[in-house]
């Protein structure tokens, strides 16, 4: 567990201000306007910030209180993705990777060994080359893969993936949720794209002027949270199910969300297994009757339990299937048409879901 | 083509540059490391100190270690006390006197080039667990190994091109404390110009060529390898 | 060195130093269980030097007052200051064709580019030219240039640097150019060379049967050859 | 114009090797995974690779033939946002934005001014911090002012918006799309997010190890190539319409795509007006009959030209509405259930349409 | 405290060690710029020539410029014939020598600041517009201007400190060609003490002051200002 209870200034323009405890297992992703001050959050916790004032205590060790340093930073056991690489440039890249490897064992359980990291990230045709040899999606690869293999027992991501292409960095985010689930360390991520938080995380921070603005489990977050979180656009609901069965012939899997199922891509998990869903809003349309002779397969029913008007003229409805809510985006004039209200049953049409994760 | 004591005074000229040049090497860097890294209010005064060697003439300098070394000093009777030797007229009080003269030599080059690594990169190697011991040795060095090089050069030359502290310090005794360029003013001032010359130009060619292979080596290493990456 | 022999280091001025490497080679011809080991500088270094502990055994100064200030200064072995060699002055015109003689010398003096002396302050020969050049009233000389010593001088003239220059009578040989004239020794005050054992020396037996050496007829003769005047 | 036929080999393991003609107007987008050689083409062109063999015109001017510069690269007046920031830590920003004011006049038609760019990014609290003192984003953003102001004859963009948030990365491209239309240079952009470049790019060319993969024209490669462009969830048709009117009431504007219309959220253009759309693939379903009493308001209706089954059980179904057509991804399952085959006449549930920009 | 020939000669040395710094400073940088970029195989060779005055004592130097500065050598005579005086003996010989002399100095510092400058900022400039020039004057000399405070303090201060060239090239005379540091050797060697000591003590404690100023002055703009941005 890492807590933190800090208070810095930058010149006269920018203060952070803020205290948070970083529960370990599990990513806490940290989400905010450029210049919000998430990476001066991370400086603060590897103790690169002189000017620090405040309590930084992991594991019920003080690493930092008031103005003083009590851990030396190179004690902190952490792992840090700076924002740019900093890669060494006088060594190749395998030699980057294995830099930590003389003063620490990494032995925490759950850690990645060197083969894991090589093969997750894609990096053995470039071990032997040197740092300016590699383009930057590359850099930041062993600059994540370095950071990996020093960890002890923090560590610390700023926007380890920005200059990686979405395939691999679709792979690496989906190893990096599975080692945050067997490596029970506080994990730290900073990204500005939702999404990939959305597929990693389980609690986020949003950050506005150094501040945090809002804090707490993802889940319940993405359905509070939307005109934080993202633009109206990319609203959507996170719903957690069960897989119950697959259809092998199709290739589908049904899901168990409450009392009613879903059909998504089949998925390479066993029954009884719980999953982690996205579903858009603006995937979501709403029927007053069951709609018939229609390619969509997922056709749920519910009750509306709140409209929200968005800006522009669209409206966010909230609809309770069960115990869980899912939101749908529609315009004003449907609604109007529809003559939609609170406490009206409806059925939804849900046209596209992204599974995120496997859960917990 | 050289006398005995030509021939020992090149030995001894060696044997000052390179215990002279080791020597700096183990005490420039640490001074050179805290100048270039310390906000303290002292760090120009000291700078100033290091460079004063380069401001006293040699002669100078070496008049002022002379009464410094001399057993009428306190410094100078406490040797004499510690090791039964005087400072002045051996080879160790020449040694200290290099150290001195050749000091701004070492601290300078490697200040500057202390001062130019990355600090991003050492904060890299202390997140990583790499004590100040190791960010030296295993970032640090290997960066700034070409200002470590041309430290070790200025310095080696330099001493083997000293005259003054020498000659006031080590007193010109052949087999003992003369050397090459001591030999070679002696040769120059008894006319021997002969002598003068072809030692001259051995010392010339000598260091010509170590030097040439010193920086031609690097060269080779060099290239824009460290270049646009960070 | 075998390890019967005797090391005596004499701290001998600079312009004595050839003579003395000549003479020390015959001494240890004679004596071939001793050594002479030379260490030379100026006169002012040596001096300095041994006020600070120098290991020499004996001094072959330049001058009379050096020896004089380490004898008051109770560094010299009483009664070893000895006047080896008297220094004689020569005036040398490089590039002059005709022949010098006490009435041209002035002329030629005058007309000059740049005179070539040793330095006043430091060097005996340097005061004694002074000493010239007072008595033909052409002090202060505007043309000056100072060797640090009578070596330096020599070698202003030698390069070509300097026209003409007063240099000692021991640098005859070096001299291959021009004309050389030999200054009456009235016109300066003698330039007397002295000598002392230091008091220090742990080798005083061996170093006195040197000072005898020096003061033999076979040593006076090659002192003599070398252009320095015996004294009286 | 910028005509490029090119050859350049780093050390055996890369080879860059590809020929393009680059005109002037519009970006060209240019895609691919981490390493495909996106940056040295950019390096290719702005001379900074002394190995380069092949020749470079620009305008009919040769900069580079064979192995001959022919135009040192000061002289080029390209405006290049390199993937590093690569600010002057010695100047403040304002001074970095105006570094190239000394030597260049910046007179090219359309080129924005330096209070233009100040604005569009932002910059104005940031002109008189150091390098040091910004945020990751905050950096990235001097570059690409830096960049801007400087070019004359060619502008090449290495991702340079990979640090910056959504938001302004929104507004940023709408900026930079509109610059593009009015300013007659050719522009490169590299990105690896495909839906940054559909915003904003009118050609595309997709790289892979070196060579050119695909190249053309967006709109028309978009409904070829989802294989290169996206991974299958991301499919999506670009569309080009018309602007009928307004229903300023529920903020809708109805656009015209040939023989059908379709509501989108009010626009701030005049009637007659092109646009460009984007339709998500996984936003359209498919239908036998008309359906009713939905949220849905755009339903088109067209012919099935085209089943292709795509990894994972799903299929991309290609309709024609007309002269456009429309992409639509069902499952396997959807499409055995309502016995779809080419030819057939289906309706479109269209639930999400992004206006990407207006049209050149 | 001071005769009016101490005088004569701290005015002296002011002016020969700014005169010297002033053309090291032009002469300097082209050099150092080409050492610290081109791929050509002579660059070690001229790097290890670049330091030769390191190597040769001062004195041996000197009286090797002697024989060079001869009218009857072709350099002496030449400028002989252009000038009317020599080279010798006037003061603007004393610069020629001190240039050669404290090259090295000039040149190491600058050379190894140019060859930190982070290539990626050259590229941006230059893609930026600027010329070679330009890239010189609002890229690499702002950034490296640390190493030339560095190679003109070490200039200066070896310029005043030195003492065999001058003594072999100058020949001391007052007024004219005598520096400080011949000055005060001659108070020591005529056993004024006394007198060199208060010149000593003098030469130091300016020195030691103006070299305070300049690092204390660069200090305070420095901090850890250029680090970890690129
Ligand atoms: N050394 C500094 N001195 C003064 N201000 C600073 C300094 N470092 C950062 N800042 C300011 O602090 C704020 C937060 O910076 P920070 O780097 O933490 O932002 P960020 O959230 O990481 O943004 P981004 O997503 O762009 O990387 C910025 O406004 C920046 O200008
Ligand atoms: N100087 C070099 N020497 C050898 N290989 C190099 C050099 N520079 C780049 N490469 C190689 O060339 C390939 C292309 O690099 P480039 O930087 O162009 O990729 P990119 O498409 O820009 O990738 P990214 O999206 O990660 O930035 C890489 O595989 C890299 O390893
Ligand atoms: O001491 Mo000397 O003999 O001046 O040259
Ligand atoms: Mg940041
Ligand atoms: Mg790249």
């Amino acid at each position: 567990m890492l807590q933190l209870d800090i208070k810095l200034e930058h010149q006269q323009n920018f203060t952070l201000d803020l205290s948070y405890s970083f529960q370990s297992g599990g990513i806490t992703g940290i989400f905010g306007p450029s210049g919000s001050g998430k990476s001066t959050l991370l400086n603060c916790i590897a103790g690169l910030e002189p000017a620090l004032n405040g309590s930084v205590i992991c594991n019920n060790c003080y690493w930092h209180d008031q103005q003083l340093v009590l851990t030396k930073n190179h004690l902190r056991g952490l792992g840090y993705v700076f924002q740019q690489p900093r890669l060494f440039p006088h060594l190749d890249c395998l030699a980057n990777l294995t830099f930590s490897q003389h003063w620490r064992s990494n032995v925490s359980t759950g850690s990645p060994d060197i083969d894991e990291v090589i093969h997750e990230l894609g990096l053995s045709p470039l071990l032997s080359l040197s740092p300016h040899q590699l383009s930057g999606g590359q850099r930041q690869k062993v600059a994540l893969g370095r950071a990996l293999l020093s960890t002890e027992s923090v560590l610390l991501m700023d926007e380890p993936l920005s200059a990686v292409d979405q395939q691999s960095k679709q792979q690496i985010t989906a190893w990096l949720y599975q080692l945050s689930q067997r490596w029970p360390i506080p994990w730290l991520y900073v990204s500005h794209e939702i999404n990939e938080l959305y597929r990693i995380a389980r609690e986020l921070i949003v950050m506005s002027s150094g501040q945090i603005q809002l804090a707490g489990d993802l889940l319940s977050l993405s359905q509070q949270a939307h005109q934080f979180l993202s633009s109206p656009a990319d609203a959507g609901a996170l719903l957690v199910g069960t897989v119950v069965n697959h259809d092998d012939h199709y290739g589908l899997t049904q899901l168990d969300i409450g009392s009613q199922s879903l059909l998504v891509e089949r998925l390479p998990f066993n029954c009884g297994c719980p999953v982690r869903l996205q579903v858009p809003a603006r995937d979501v349309s709403l029927s007053l009757t069951r709609p018939e002779g229609s390619s969509i397969l997922n056709i749920l029913h519910g009750t509306i339990t709140e409209l929200a008007p968005l800006t522009g003229h669209s409206v966010l409805v909230q609809v309770a299937c069960g115990e869980q809510h899912i939101l749908s985006r529609i315009t004003q004039k449907s609604k109007d048409q529809l003559q939609l209200t609170c406490g009206m049953p409806v059925y939804l049409q849900v046209k596209s879901i992204a599974l995120l994760n496997q859960t917990v | 083509m050289f006398s005995a004591t030509d021939i020992a005074a090149i030995t001894i000229t060696l044997k000052l540059a390179c215990i002279t040049t080791l020597l700096l090497m183990l005490l420039a860097p640490p001074i050179a490391w805290w100048l270039s890294h310390t906000q303290s209010k002292v760090r120009s005064f000291v700078e100033a100190l290091v460079a004063m060697p380069l401001i006293l003439p040699p002669t100078v300098l070496g008049f002022y270690l002379l009464l410094l070394f001399s057993p009428n000093s306190p410094v100078g009777s406490a040797w004499l006390q510690l090791t039964g030797s005087t400072l002045a007229f051996n080879f160790s009080g020449l040694v200290i006197g290099s150290i001195f003269y050749s000091l701004p030599f070492a601290v300078q080059p490697l200040q500057s080039g202390f001062h130019q690594v990355d600090h991003g990169l050492i904060q890299a190697a202390t997140t990583l667990g790499a004590s100040p011991w190791n960010v030296f040795t295993r970032v640090i060095f290997p960066l700034t190994k070409r200002s470590f090089i041309i430290a070790a050069t200025l310095c080696f030359a330099h001493t083997i091109g000293e005259f003054g502290v020498v000659l006031m310090l080590g007193g010109n005794i052949p087999g003992k404390t003369q050397v090459i360029s001591i030999a070679l003013f002696d040769h120059v001032e008894s006319l021997n110009y002969i002598q003068a010359h072809s030692l001259a130009a051995v010392l010339v060619l000598f260091s010509l060529t170590v030097l040439w292979l010193v920086y031609g080596l690097q060269g080779k290493k060099r290239q824009k390898k460290f270049s646009s990456v960070s | 060195s075998l390890p019967s022999q005797k090391v005596i280091t004499i701290a001998v001025a600079s312009n004595f130093k050839p003579t003395l490497n000549r003479l020390s080679e015959q001494y240890q011809q004679q004596n071939k269980n001793q050594k002479v080991v030379l260490s030379s500088a100026a006169t002012g270094v040596l001096f300095t030097q041994i006020r600070q502990g120098a290991p020499y055994d004996a001094f072959f100064s330049a001058d009379s007052l050096r020896p004089k200030l380490l004898e008051h200064a109770g560094l010299s072995l009483p009664n070893s200051r000895i006047t080896y060699a008297h220094g004689q002055l020569v005036l040398w015109a490089r590039e002059y064709g005709g022949s010098i003689h006490s009435k041209t010398v002035k002329l030629l003096l005058q007309k000059t580019t740049q005179l070539s002396i040793a330095n006043p302050k430091t060097a005996p020969y340097g005061l004694a030219a002074q000493q010239v050049l007072q008595k033909l009233s052409l002090w202060p000389y505007p043309r000056l240039v100072m060797g640090h010593n009578i070596a330096q001088t020599l070698q202003f003239i030698q390069t070509g640097n300097a026209a003409a220059g007063f240099v000692a009578k021991a640098q005859l040989p070096f001299i291959k150019q021009g004309q050389t004239w030999e200054i009456p020794q009235a016109w300066y005050q003698p330039i007397e060379q002295q000598a002392i054992i230091l008091k220090r020396s742990q080798e005083t037996e061996a170093t006195q049967q040197f000072f005898n050496f020096i003061r033999s007829k076979k040593a006076q003769t090659i002192i003599k050859q070398a252009g320095y005047d015996l004294p009286k």
